[in-house]
């Protein structure tokens, strides 16, 4: 009985695909993908808004090539609008973007824009959400499966803090933490405390300072007053030259005992952050193989495209995008709801493996509906139930010589 | 003093700055009658008539109003006990109809007040009617039926002088301080304006106070006459006795006689 | 542009609108430049927002409770700098928003960094119980319309409240006070009390304002109230008319369907820039209607008294 | 009148609280006033961690105090309420990239952003503040206009710019130690310009006759008319020297703190009025003094709270200040017309 319903429900699916399939024929339609790309380009981290556009950018000219190379009529554009930092703009550019006809939407950068984009729209159209925020509290929002996070949630991060710090400086020791006054900051601090204490180590101190000051010398003098063996740095770039200015400053400051979090993980060291305030520190950053060849591919077209310098998670915009456009691509349409299903068909474990090098063959063998497994520049995508990357396994990273060298790798199950 | 005075100064100072402005004033104004206040430029005047009001406060000193001591009383307080002032440059609610300026004057209007307001709309609204009338009289007399409907900003400077004495008027008071009130008046409506205080006095009893250069209406017109010279009241009394006074006359710096300094 | 572009212009222009009735009580009315409306809005919508998720109150009760407050943050505010000088208490009372805001940041009672989340449930059940009913006329699938709706029906019933309280006497002595404060306190008015009145309902209007961002945006967070929303509002107040109720719905309108339409212009410009030029747009408007119709469109040049 | 009577009775409230203490002059008091908190702040958390906050206090606010000279000199002379000050700055930074991307050495470049800088405000004088002015317009109009120059200047900047940071690559990690405190080069070289800038401001507006004729303006401005200054002559200095500052202190802060985007105005900008009210509107010497005053007490208060909340406190000061002592701190009560 079960079987006659499933060969015949078998039929009937592959005779609705054949009709959808010969729509398309006659229509001859290619697929016109738009892509959302919400940016802080004004507001408090109007920093941050360059170089996740020149990340998006980068994804589509290379979606675009790819896609020609292997013969499939597909195109992708970028649509953009401006979350000014603030939920209530992020809703409205949000709007803007679906108007504009975007099936995913890259961004935001904070998790109070991520949850009033998501609650306000994303949710109901099923266009996922691809924010770069890591906070867990994104995390207690219903998301009916929208929510797919290019980057490791915050309580992995302090868990690979808490490994970095015991293999390279030692259990129960003394940590200062120095965070930015912001949810990323304030989050991450907080499980990391918890992690590090639960290990036998002691806080020695933590410092919050408001990003909008005109000096960090107090806070930086509080830092090393405590004379801790380690610390842990939750910080932007735009804010860490200032600060890590200040700590050098203070004479008492010794940049190989910091340990950043992913927010200050680039390949090359800023030209704005004085080099004494990082050569030597050390650093996690979740599945970003440093040195793979996707990684220097991706450095490479960054530099070629000229513009703004690489700044720290362009990489996981630019792979974000790439996974929308697969999607899309595998599921022969730009209807947000079919690219929300086949996410997990284009990171398929165990399928043919793919990375930006062999992009033209992703897109030939994901036109053809077989499942892939994209390798992005920042590492692999395994998305856990809730959308957030299920690996657990971090980089430890070293800055030599202004560039980022990869130390070891920490798995913290 | 007096035993039927309404306002009585004793002692007042007042300083700016390290500058004595008032210096020891006293003097005291006559129920019903109609005073003026003379003196040369720079003689405390006007930072007299502010200190009356409550725009400015004593260093010193004592004012008694209709018994009651006024010194460092809020100018809002001071004004609903029945003093109210006119300002020597027009201060008119430009921005407001003339009919506004008049009904803003009116006194106790439950109108005003928010709890008031909205628990007894009818009491507002008849209050409201019986203010608009009494205006719609003032305005008549002081030849601004007219222009009930103007806003005030558009009035010549004499029609603002009007209707600030008007709207001073509308308050009901006992006692009205009037701050030049013939300065840029043309001579017919400032004899319109006289004979109007004078038949209020006798009318209603209204004391009045005034503050003028022109030396003949002082003359004319005032029952009494105050004359201050750098902060002190040098002389007071019938403008006759006042006339006559050499104190009164150095003051003028040494001028053959007061009227030569209008 | 489609309905659901004019669903949040409306949304917006509504919650603008009813924020913006506060500031034109104050400069409009009572010559008072309130810069710390936004604070008052973030009073408001924290005190709903808290009520409900630690204290498990009612939506519903929260809101007046947040009017409350926000009233009472008023009269203190009003209290404290009422007597400075206009352009100092300006900036005393943006510094006063400034403060909350870092307040609310920092504080453990609001959340600080991680915000307030999951007060709105109960909307979410009106707004669903409003949505099948909409769909009986088509308009099912606009999720943010029930929002629409009582947000503008809140905004016209306020609106027709301020107009008829300023057509009493009342308001015509706060029109006195914005004229001339000396002269209406020498007519025996407590200038003073008017004004903390009038700063106090217009903290309650901004409470009201911030109820409905909470209802929008669906969770709090310090940096949407910060300076540059009350900025916005004085900016749609002058373009629709100084000292005029009916402006600032007129205002509202235009100036989110400026601000959010330029969003939708194509250019070739990179995302920054087209950003850049949005703001850009918006401050040549500024200096230009200051310049050339400083009572705006549907105010009154009388009732624009000049200040030197 | 308004204002005057109002004041007055504020001070005349708050001089009942202070009677005592009114005698001495104010600044005198203030001084008098910080060193007993210092001494307070020296036995609780000892000498090196006090004096430490101490210096970080003159660095922090030698950015704000610099910055507030141009701006005071416009609320002074002008009565105008600049909201676009801190864009100035921005757009004096920029200017140095501009001219320096072009190829003028770098110290070449900073000059001639600053002339530039001084140019642009002096446009925005002709282009709208005369306008204004002679339009009569009122203090809402004025508000909003310096909102809308504030944000064409802030975002024709990041137009062409970008919002990514910038640096004027000059070493900001070097210091002096004095003991066991350090100081950082450049931020004692922004110390020594700010202390400068405010001196040879001070001494041009009471020596030269321009200077004179500036603060004659500044207190009475129907007066000065009347006794035959050009005024618009007046006027125009003041703008130029407000932007040359203004792009002095941009460009300072700029490089000393090493790292910046076209924000950095706006965020500065309150910290920039709350230095100007506490030394006392128009006053060079007070608005360095201002910064000062409310650098130390926001680097003081870290030691006592978390530093995070630093700018809380800075507003706080500005807020009791403006109640208590609207005049600031070298500041003349206003006399009566």
């Amino acid at each position: 009985m079960s079987c006659k319903i499933g060969r015949l429900a078998a039929w009937a699916a592959v005779s609705a695909l054949a009709i959808v399939a010969s729509a398309q024929g006659a229509g001859a339609e290619p697929l016109d993908l738009k892509i959302g790309a919400l940016l802080e380009s004004t507001g408090p981290l109007s920093e941050l808004g360059p170089p996740a556009e020149k990340a998006i950018n980068l994804s589509a000219t290379v979606a675009n090539k790819a896609a020609k190379d292997a013969g499939v009529e597909a195109k992708v554009t970028i649509v953009s609008a401006d979350s000014q930092g603030d939920p209530q703009a992020a809703l409205s550019a949000t709007r803007t973007l679906v108007d504009k006809g975007a099936s995913c939407i890259m961004g935001p950068s904070t998790t109070p824009e991520s949850i009033s984009v998501l609650n306000g729209i994303t949710m109901q159209r099923k266009i996922t959400l691809w924010p770069l925020a890591s906070s867990t509290r994104l995390r207690t929002v219903k998301d009916d499966g929208t929510i797919y996070r290019p980057v490791p949630a915050d309580d992995l991060q302090s868990k690979a803090l808490v490994k970095a710090i015991e293999n390279h400086v030692g259990k129960g020791k003394a940590v200062a933490i120095i965070f930015r006054n912001e949810p990323y900051g304030d989050a991450l601090s907080k499980s990391f405390t918890t992690d590090w204490q639960a290990e036998g180590g002691t806080i020695s101190s933590t410092i919050s300072f408001d990003p909008q000051q005109e000096s960090f010398d107090s806070e930086a003098g509080q830092a090393v007053d405590t004379n801790p063996d380690a610390y842990v740095v939750i910080d932007y770039p735009e804010t860490y030259a200032k600060l890590g200015a200040a700590l050098v400053r203070t004479g008492k400051f010794d940049a190989k005992k910091v340990f950043v979090a992913d927010a200050l993980s680039f390949a090359k060291v800023p030209d704005n952050i004085p080099p004494e305030a990082l050569e030597g520190a050390y650093g996690v950053a979740g599945g970003s193989p440093t040195g793979t060849d996707a990684f220097k591919a991706f450095n490479k077209l960054w530099d070629e495209a000229g513009g703004v310098a690489n700044a720290s998670y362009t990489a996981n915009s630019f792979d974000a995008a790439i996974l929308c456009f697969l999607s899309a691509v595998e599921a022969g349409s730009t209807e947000p709801g079919a690219i929300r299903d086949k996410i997990r068909s284009v990171t398929k474990d165990g399928a043919p493996q793919f990375t930006i090098e062999t992009l033209a063959d992703a897109v030939k063998t994901a036109a053809t509906g077989k499942e892939i497994d994209y390798v992005g520049v920042s590492g692999a995508f395994r998305f856990k139930d809730n959308g957030d990357p299920s690996s657990s396994l971090y980089d430890v990273f070293q800055y030599q010589g202004g560039k980022q060298v990869k130390i070891e790798q920490v798995n913290v199950k | 003093m007096s035993a039927d005075a309404i306002l009585e100064v004793a002692d007042a100072v007042k300083d700016f700055d390290g500058l004595r402005a008032v210096d020891g004033a006293s003097f005291h104004v006559e129920r019903g009658s109609i005073t003026a206040l003379i003196g040369p430029n720079g003689a405390g005047k006007t930072t007299m008539f502010d200190l009356l009001s409550g725009f400015a406060r004593l260093n010193t000193g004592t004012i008694r109003f209709a018994g009651r001591s006024i010194g460092g009383m809020a100018p809002h307080r001071i004004a609903r006990l029945g003093l109210v002032r006119t300002f020597q440059l027009t201060r008119v609610l430009a921005g407001m109809s003339v009919m506004d300026n008049m009904l803003l004057a009116a006194p106790s209007q439950p109108g005003e007040h928010l709890p008031s307001l909205i628990l007894g709309p009818r009491r507002a609204r008849a209050a409201e009617a019986r203010s608009r009338a009494d205006a719609q009289a003032l305005l008549e007399t002081f030849g601004l039926r007219d222009k009930a409907r103007d806003y005030a900003g558009a009035l010549s400077g004499g029609q603002r002088k009007l209707l600030e004495i008007a709207r001073a008027l509308m308050t009901q008071p006992s006692l009205v301080l009037l701050d030049e009130p013939m300065a840029g008046v043309n001579p017919t409506l400032g004899r319109a304006i006289l004979d109007h205080i004078a038949a209020l006095r006798e009318q209603r009893g209204t004391t009045f106070l005034f503050v003028e250069h022109d030396m003949d209406v002082v003359m004319s017109r005032a029952d009494r006459v105050i004359v201050m010279a750098q902060g002190r009241v040098i002389s007071a009394g019938t403008p006759a006795q006042v006339r006559a006074d050499p104190a009164v006359v150095e003051a003028y710096l040494g001028s053959a006689s007061p009227e030569t300094t209008a | 542009m489609s309905i659901d572009f004019w669903i949040n212009v409306g949304v917006l222009a509504g919650i603008y609108g009813i924020f913006t009735l506060g500031l034109q009580l104050n400069a409009g009315f009572t010559g008072l430049l309130n810069f710390g409306q936004a604070g008052f809005m973030a009073i408001g919508a924290y005190t709903v927002g808290i009520l409900v998720v630690d204290r498990g109150w009612s939506l519903w009760l929260a809101l007046p409770a947040g009017i409350v407050l926000a009233v009472l943050a008023g009269l203190f505010v009003g209290i404290a700098s009422l007597r400075l000088r206009s352009d100092h208490f300006a900036i005393a009372t943006i510094a006063f928003a400034e403060i909350v805001r870092y307040t609310l940041q920092n504080a453990a009672f609001s959340g600080g960094n991680q915000g307030v989340l999951g007060f709105d449930a109960e909307w979410r059940a009106v707004s669903d119980w409003m949505l099948p009913w909409l769909a009986t006329i088509g308009l099912g699938a606009y999720t943010q319309l029930p929002l629409f709706i009582v947000v503008w029906l809140a905004f016209v019933a306020l609106l027709l409240m301020m107009k008829g309280l300023q057509a009493t006497p009342w308001g015509r002595v706060l029109r006195g006070i914005r004229e001339d404060e000396d002269a209406t306190a020498a007519l025996g008015k407590d200038v003073f009390a008017y004004k903390l009145q009038s700063l106090a309902l217009a903290a309650a209007l901004a409470a009201v304002a911030g109820f409905f961002v909470a209802l929008n945006v669906t969770y709090l967070y310090p940096t949407v109230f910060d300076p540059t929303f009350t900025f916005f509002g004085y900016a749609l107040l002058v373009l629709g008319g100084f000292a005029s109720y009916g402006g600032v719905a007129l205002g509202s309108v235009l100036f989110w369907t400026l601000l959010e339409g330029t969003r939708l212009i194509e250019t070739s410009l990179s995302a920054g820039q087209q950003a850049s030029l949005r703001f850009i747009i918006v401050g040549v408007f500024l200096l230009l209607i200051s310049r050339l119709r400083p009572q705006g469109l549907l105010g009154n040049v009388n009732e624009m008294r000049v200040r030197p | 009148m308004t204002d005057t009577t109002q004041t007055e009775r504020t001070e005349a409230r708050a001089s009942v609280l202070s009677s005592a203490l009114a005698a001495l002059p104010r600044p005198a008091l203030l001084l008098a006033v910080l060193i007993v908190l210092l001494c307070a702040l020296v036995i609780a958390f000892g000498p090196v961690r006090a004096l430490q906050a101490t210096v970080n206090g003159f660095v922090a606010g030698s950015y704000t105090g610099l910055g507030a000279i141009g701006l005071t000199l416009v609320l002074g002379v002008l009565k105008l309420v600049n909201f676009a000050h801190g864009d100035l700055l921005v757009t004096g930074a920029y200017f140095t990239i501009l001219f320096a991307w072009l190829g003028l050495p770098l110290p070449l470049a900073m000059l001639t952003a600053m002339l530039a800088t001084a140019a642009l405000a002096l446009a925005t004088e002709k282009i709208i503040w005369q306008p204004l002015r002679l339009a009569k317009a009122g203090s809402l109009q004025l508000f909003l206009s310096a909102i809308g120059l504030g944000l064409v200047l802030r975002f024709t900047v990041q137009f062409f710019a970008g919002s990514q940071v910038r640096t004027l690559g000059a070493n900001v990690v070097t210091s002096i130690a004095i003991g066991p405190l350090r100081l950082g080069t450049l931020q004692a070289l922004a110390l020594v310009v700010g202390i400068s800038a405010m001196v040879i401001v001070g001494l041009v507006l009471r020596f030269t006759s321009i200077g004179k004729e500036m603060r004659a303006f500044a207190d009475n401005r129907a007066l000065a008319e009347v006794s035959g200054i050009d005024t618009q002559h007046i006027i125009n200095v003041t703008w130029i020297a407000s932007g040359f500052l203004a792009a002095l202190s941009g460009i300072l802060y700029a490089t000393a703190i090493g790292s910046f985007n076209p924000n950095f105005g706006i965020t500065l900008l309150l910290s920039l009025f709350a230095a100007t009210v506490l030394g006392g509107i128009g006053n060079p010497y007070g608005a360095l003094v201002g910064g000062l005053v409310i650098g130390l007490s926001q680097e003081w208060s870290t030691l006592l709270f978390n530093a995070r909340w630093k700018p809380a406190v800075g507003f706080a000061l500005l807020i009791l200040m403006l109640m208590f002592m609207p005049q600031g701190i070298f500041g003349r009560a206003k006399r009566r017309s």
